[in-house]
């Protein structure tokens, strides 16, 4: 029951603000949200040592087809999902409080419904104890956000809409459901299951390397070219959104997902045998989207091709197939989760504060908004891969495991990218800190309110803390990678 | 009347055969209406207790009318697959004639009610009791109450168009109904007898003969009319377009749903699960019309301008998701065409419901006219997307499930091609739902018009039947137990070869 | 006997295809209506005849009901036709049909 | 052999009928001609020996059909307009089930055939041989209808009575025309009708009750029953048919028949049998009962009869008392 509680106080929470919205001022209702995050942090924290302890707190709702139950089991990986959702739900709430604030966006009681819904799913992919609950939150987890993406209702959001739906869903359905569906064919079970579960049931490669085309694809939420798309047109979203979309909840189901499938239905064994296009297509998606963000001007379209390139450090991680680059991966998802929501809040900050979303435009603004643009830097250098940032760790745990896949390439592939990072995330900082501001800016260019600049202030810390403190999620993770990783 | 339980199957007809008579006899609108819904409820009672026992491994004893034996008399033999579509007919109806009070009074001229009353239990009666039966020809009967008072039903939309459509139903639905009459008639012909039991035995003995064949031809075309299968489905969206709200509820829920049950009954207990499982290249034929009345179905349903239209279009692409079921010829395919039967059920009568919360508020279910209603009447759009989702087949709802299992009985088959096809037409439902959808939350009012939230006693009916596509989506047991146990007898029964 | 009654049977059956003819044809409303009420009369004494030919005379309950309701549907036809219409207007639509 | 060839007469007749039918476009000819197709077939029905069915052919297909059509007629325009296109699908459809008709006949045994399962089974044998000792009732297509397979009848019964609800629903309430329907001013007319009336009533109690023992029953009774007053009100005007029969009375009873009907099925459960078990009327438990089946055959029969004549006669009422639109 206990682990129940962090997926359903969030669709409470949900049902709380519509009720809020409707009888409260809107400060009551912002101000609840933020409570009923900070108290689904605390549950979700309650469960952390039960999980090191090495127990695998389960709850079983209802056995929705025989043999496949809507079920959760929480287990190292998706207790460090859950953890990287619900601690970053504190921080955008109390964000997406100042900027809708500022921003004077209209909606905001459906907005913020939407936002603890899509929490709570994202939470219950991380805590799912089977592949049909996997895809149950999955695909709610992308109608929850729909209305998110589609927020500001005109034309451009309309169609950014029909792009998020349309490529989120069709892949889930076509693909990722067709995936759902052999393996429950083929192996008549769909639990995940430490070692894989498709290994010693299917032993044709052609076969086994269709199923995991299926779900490398299927996932489209991982953004693999060429199902990439759907993510910088969901830029037309407000920040907040983007921030948990691209940083928080969206993205990271789906490079979650892989990475439990390749972990827990495929198993490392199967999977060396087969990952050799999958790797290539990660690698392709790495560099071709920095490539791209180097190219773009607007902030958050950037941020999000930088961040298509992240995803696939993870997925690339996951089809290595052996223990450390695969914990290299799953600390990748907190690194650059932290990471990459500090740069959004930052983007985000910029608008509100400044009015301003193209690159090209802020030159000098370190000056006006020392504190956002410090924490831009930090986080910058989190994502390219820096120490002391939280972001080395995984870098190089990835890089120590494409060493021990045999697969110098990709290390190479890892450093061109580290390169590529900074070529795009650089600039920035330069043009903040060392060039002069237009001078029309002077009068109203001014730091976002604080509930802006406080929560980005703190992903940013959390950045650095995360370099010193890498070991104890390390200790969450061990288990699954016994003897792997030493 | 020692026992009531003993006389339940029968009392599922009669109850509400004798309640319409009375409401004539009374005259009273709200008299009519508490009539109606005492009896829906009774016999959604009776059929969930009867459910219950069979499914606990106990049997319902064959109910001897007249006192007769089967042979000479009719006899209703309940098995696990009545009592599940009963229990569907008559949880429906109980839902549907709830609602009916406030739709009907807006939609209906007060001095008809009783009569609408009465026509609206008397198809109950008749679905019911083709549902029941265990006997040929009184299929046939209440085939014809059915049909007969669903003709008057659909007629009474207040579009003039309603009758056109009325019309040609009836000629359509007559055709079916004398089909089936023919095939029923022939298959007495050759073996004496009408009970479905011994039909079942005997027929297969004269699976080559040329009257079997007809029979078989005359009852699966005949069925295949009613139940609105491409290419016999002209009469269908007109129909369900412009009845009142609470017709096209009722009978998109219940009517097209007892006839696939009559569908599968004649095909695997009529002439036998291994008649069927020879014909291969009919079964063949029988994909391939799904499939196209899938495509077709959501293809056309995507350029609708109405809903009710839209969904009534998405209704012939979900019959043939049942069809396509019962194709397959195996045990998932065959549990999934059943299970779909219900969820569809719930969800297409409860999205239904929402266009009568919005015909009786806009008096119109045009796309345009819901522009922006999504603000306006939230609680009602709610409704309606939690049914679209169901419709499109997410994870979590009725709609899911049965897709699974059809997605697995194509697997079963081999037919991976057909898995793919399945797939993608749920993204065509994705399509024309959310063309819905954008419309109601994105759109912006031709005009400013002052609409309220439905009234209550429209929505919690409504909420009713969605609650419950979000309930059987993840509390599936019972239904779905019943499901598969039902594909399980109909693969094998009919009598040995 | 028997003999005679099938005479009798296949008398009428030809009178009975004279009337149908009448009524296929027209041109007028009055041919029609008389024909269609001979060929009522014909189906009477037809079953009556029948009757006797299969020594089942107890046919004559339903000639009685035959004669009965040819008579009522003939009166129907009286009593709601419009006969205002020209019956050489009838006998020209029926041309072009 | 001459049994044979007047069928074969009957048949070509009944063909070129339908045929003319089809292409006519003029409705008058049409509506006549289907009273003649009707009463074609009811020789027919009666060539092969279903009698009961060539009566209710008789009474409903060429009497009241024609009636009610001619009321349409009157209503509407004579002539149908032309078509929009050619009907190439019905014809194809026709042509078809003709053509799956004709192929089942290949091994259809033959009729009257008395090696024919249908004439060996076990359903029939019982219909045959225990009928009279169930029931006393001489005229087994009775016994069938209303005991064996009674519960059939109760069906049919309420299709009659759905079709008056569909009428009543569509048509609403007994409108008064705006130009009151001209009265005949036939005294032929008049008095012929007067003096035949009280005889049909009298015909229609006798088909009512003699259904045990010959063709009639319920159906037909209830039917010429109507058509009594159906010539009452055409002979005089609907109006004063009113009179004597109130439409809103005449609607009751078309509910009470059915419900008549159903109480002796119900009041057999409540003497402890099952649905419309009529062994258990008037008795203490011996079985078989031919009593009890008589009084229960009886007063089902009653409610069927109840029902057909006021359904007819408010079929009549609805179309005769409308205005021509």
């Amino acid at each position: 029951m206990m682990i129940l509680l962090p997926i359903l106080i969030p669709l409470c929470t949900a049902l709380l603000i519509q009720v809020l919205g409707r009888i409260a001022s809107d400060n009551v209702r912002d101000g609840a949200h933020t409570l009923m995050a900070i108290v689904n942090f605390y549950f979700v924290l309650q469960i952390v040592p039960l999980v090191l302890n090495g127990e695998r707190p389960e709850f079983f709702i209802a056995e929705m087809l025989p043999g496949a139950p809507i079920y959760f089991q929480v287990e190292p990986l998706g207790m460090l999902f859950a953890l990287v959702a619900s601690g970053l739900w504190i921080p955008t709430s109390v964000y997406a409080f100042g900027y809708m604030r500022g921003h004077h966006e209209k909606n905001q009681t459906r907005f913020f419904t939407c936002f603890a819904l899509a929490i709570g799913f994202a939470i219950g992919v991380a805590f799912s104890g089977n592949l049909i609950t996997l895809f149950a939150f999955y695909e709610a987890l992308t109608f929850s956000t729909f209305p998110l993406v589609t927020h500001h209702q005109d034309a451009d959001a309309k169609r950014s809409g029909r792009i998020y739906i349309g490529i989120l869903v069709s892949t889930s359905v076509c693909l990722l459901l067709s995936g759902v569906l052999s393996v429950w064919y083929l192996t008549g079970t769909m639990d995940f299951t430490l070692g894989g579960i498709i290994a010693g049931k299917v032993d044709d490669p052609f076969i086994v390397s269709v199923l995991l085309a299926l779900f490398a694809f299927g996932t489209a939420k991982a953004a693999l070219v060429p199902f990439h798309k759907w993510l910088p047109n969901a830029m037309v979203a407000p920040t907040p959104v983007s921030a948990l979309l691209h940083a928080v909840a969206v993205v990271k189901a789906g490079v979650f997902t892989i990475l439990k499938v390749s972990i827990y239905i495929f198993g490392f064994e199967l999977l060396s045998s087969v990952n050799d296009w999958l790797m290539a297509i990660a690698a392709i998606t790495i560099l071709f989207s920095s490539c791209v963000a180097l190219t773009l001007d607007n902030l958050k379209a950037r941020l999000a091709y930088s961040t298509i390139s992240q995803l696939a450090y993870i997925v690339l991680g996951a089809a290595m197939a052996n223990p450390i680059a695969a914990m290299g991966a799953a600390l990748h998802i907190v690194m650059h989760a932290v990471g990459k929501i500090t740069l959004f809040f930052c983007a985000g900050a910029i608008f509100v504060g400044a009015h301003k979303k193209y690159v090209s435009q802020m030159d000098g603004l370190g000056h006006k908004m020392p504190w956002t643009m410090a924490a831009f830097t930090l986080a910058s250098f989190s994502i390219i891969g820096l120490p002391p940032f939280g972001g080395v760790w995984s870098k190089w745990y990835l890089c120590l495991g494409a060493l021990e896949a045999g697969q110098v390439i990709y290390l190479v592939t890892y450093m061109l990218s580290s390169l590529l990072s900074i070529g795009y995330l650089m600039p920035i900082v330069a043009r903040a800190y060392f060039r002069k501001p237009s001078e029309h800016d002077e009068e109203h260019v001014h730091e976002a309110p604080w509930m802006c600049v406080l929560p980005l202030c703190i992903t940013a810390v959390g950045s650095v803390l995360l370099f010193f403190f890498a070991s104890p999620i390390r200790e969450l993770l061990l288990p699954i990678f016994e003897g792997g990783v030493q | 009347m020692s026992n009531i339980i003993e006389h339940l199957p029968v009392l599922q007809i009669v109850v509400p055969l004798v309640a319409a008579p009375t409401i004539v006899l009374f005259r009273n609108s709200t008299l009519s209406w508490i009539l109606a819904v005492l009896a829906s409820w009774f016999c959604l009672f009776g059929s969930i207790t009867m459910l219950n026992q069979i499914n606990g491994g106990g049997e319902i004893p064959t109910y001897l009318i007249g006192g007769w034996d089967p042979h000479v008399g009719i006899v209703y033999q309940v098995d696990i697959a009545n009592a599940f579509i009963l229990t569907l007919l008559s949880g429906i109806s109980a839902v549907v004639f709830v609602y009916a009070r406030t739709s009907v009074r807006d939609e209906i001229p007060e001095a008809k009610h009783h009569y609408f009353y009465a026509a609206l239990l008397l198809c109950f009666t008749g679905l019911m009791g083709m549902a029941i039966t265990g006997d040929a020809f009184n299929i046939f009967v209440f085939l014809e109450i059915s049909s007969l008072s669903g003709y008057a039903l659909i007629a009474m939309g207040r579009n003039p168009k309603a009758l056109t459509a009325a019309y040609r139903y009836l000629i359509m639905g007559t055709l079916g109904g004398t089909f089936i009459l023919l095939g029923i008639g022939f298959l007495y012909m050759m073996t004496g007898t009408l009970n479905l039991e011994e039909l079942s035995h005997a027929v297969p003995h004269y699976a080559e003969t040329s009257v079997v064949r007809a029979a078989f031809a005359f009852i699966t075309v005949g069925t295949c009319i009613k139940l609105a299968l491409f290419p016999l489905h002209m009469w269908l969206p007109n129909c369900y377009t412009y009845a009142p709200s609470v017709v096209s509820a009722f009978l998109s829920a219940t009517a097209t749903k007892v006839s696939f049950y009559v569908l599968l009954r004649a095909m695997f207990m009529l002439f036998g699960a291994a008649l069927i499982a020879q014909a291969k290249i009919f079964l063949s034929f029988v994909i391939f019309l799904a499939l196209i009345g899938i495509f077709m179905g959501s293809l056309k349903a995507i350029g609708q301008d109405d809903v009710k239209r839209l969904l009534a279009y998405s209704s012939i692409a979900q019959i043939g998701y049942m069809v396509l079921g019962l194709s397959l010829d195996n045990a998932d395919g065959l549990t999934g065409a059943i299970i779909h039967l219900f969820n569809h059920a719930l969800t297409k009568g409860g999205l239904f419901l929402v266009m009568g919360c919005f015909m009786y508020r806009l008096n119109s279910t045009k796309i345009k006219d819901l522009a922006g209603i999504g603000k306006k009447m939230p609680l009602t759009m709610l409704a309606f997307t939690i049914g679209g989702l169901s419709l499109i087949g997410v994870p979590l709802t009725a709609g899911f499930i049965s897709k699974w299992y059809l997605a697995m009985g194509a697997l079963q088959a081999g037919m991976w091609w057909l898995l793919v096809l399945i797939l993608l037409a749920s993204l065509l439902a994705v399509v024309y739902i959310f063309r819905v959808l954008e419309a109601a939350y994105f759109g912006t009012p031709e005009k400013e018009h002052d609409v309220e939230e439905a009234p209550f006693s429209l929505l919690f009916p409504t909420y009713v039947l969605i609650g419950s596509t979000i309930f059987f989506g993840i509390w599936t047991e019972p239904m779905l137990g019943a499901a598969r146990k039902s594909a399980e007898l109909f693969l094998s029964s009919g009598g040995a070869l | 006997m028997e003999i005679v009654y099938s005479i009798s049977a296949f008398g009428i059956l030809f009178s009975m295809m004279l009337a149908l003819i009448r009524a296929a044809q027209g041109p007028t409303v009055f041919d029609r209506i008389l024909a269609v009420n001979m060929f009522g009369t014909m189906t009477v004494l037809f079953i009556g005849v029948v009757g006797y030919l299969t020594n089942r005379p107890d046919f004559l309950d339903i000639a009685l009901v035959y004669a009965l309701m040819n008579f009522i549907a003939i009166i129907a036809v009286l009593r709601y036709r419009d006969f205002s219409v020209d019956p050489a207007e009838e006998a020209e639509n029926h041309e072009h049909s | 052999m001459i049994i044979h060839g007047i069928t074969i007469i009957l048949f070509l007749f009944l063909y070129v009928i339908a045929i003319v039918i089809g292409r006519s476009r003029n409705l008058f000819a049409a509506v006549m001609l289907s009273g003649i197709f009707s009463l074609i077939s009811a020789c027919l029905f009666v060539i092969m020996d279903a009698v009961d069915v060539a009566f209710t052919e008789a009474a409903v297909g060429a009497g009241v059909s024609t009636v009610l059509m001619m009321i349409v007629l009157n209503l509407t325009s004579d002539r149908e307009s032309p078509p929009v296109q050619p009907k190439v699908f019905p014809l194809l459809v026709a042509l078809l089930t003709g053509g799956v008709l004709i192929y089942a006949t290949k091994d259809m045994p033959a009729f009257g055939d008395p090696e024919a399962l249908i004439h060996q089974s076990q359903t029939t044998n019982h219909y045959l041989w225990h009928s009279f000792e169930e029931s006393h009732i001489p005229n087994v297509v009775t016994t069938v209808l209303a005991s064996y397979r009674g519960y059939d009848t109760l069906g049919e019964t309420t299709v009659v009575f759905t079709a008056a609800v569909a009428v009543m629903l569509l048509l609403g309430h007994v409108r008064e025309s705006e130009t009151p329907p001209k009265l005949i001013n036939d005294p032929i007319a008049l008095v012929g009708a007067k003096m035949l009336i009280p005889y049909i009533l009298l015909f229609a109690l006798y088909v009512q009750f003699h259904g045990d023992f010959g063709p009639g029953g319920g159906f037909q009774a209830g039917v010429m029953f109507a058509a009594a007053f159906v010539l009452h009100g055409m002979v005089l005007s609907p109006k004063h048919t009113l009179k004597a029969a109130p439409a809103l009375i005449i609607e009751k009873l078309v509910a009470l028949g059915v419900l008549l009907y159903a109480a002796v099925g119900i009041y057999c459960l409540f003497k402890g049998g099952n649905f419309l078990e009529y062994d258990v009327l008037l008795s203490h438990g011996e079985k078989p009962n031919p009593h009890g089946q008589h009084i229960g055959i009886l007063l089902v029969e009653a409610g069927v009869g109840l029902t057909v004549f006021a359904a007819m006669l408010t079929l009549f009422y609805k179309f005769a008392l409308r205005g021509k639109a």
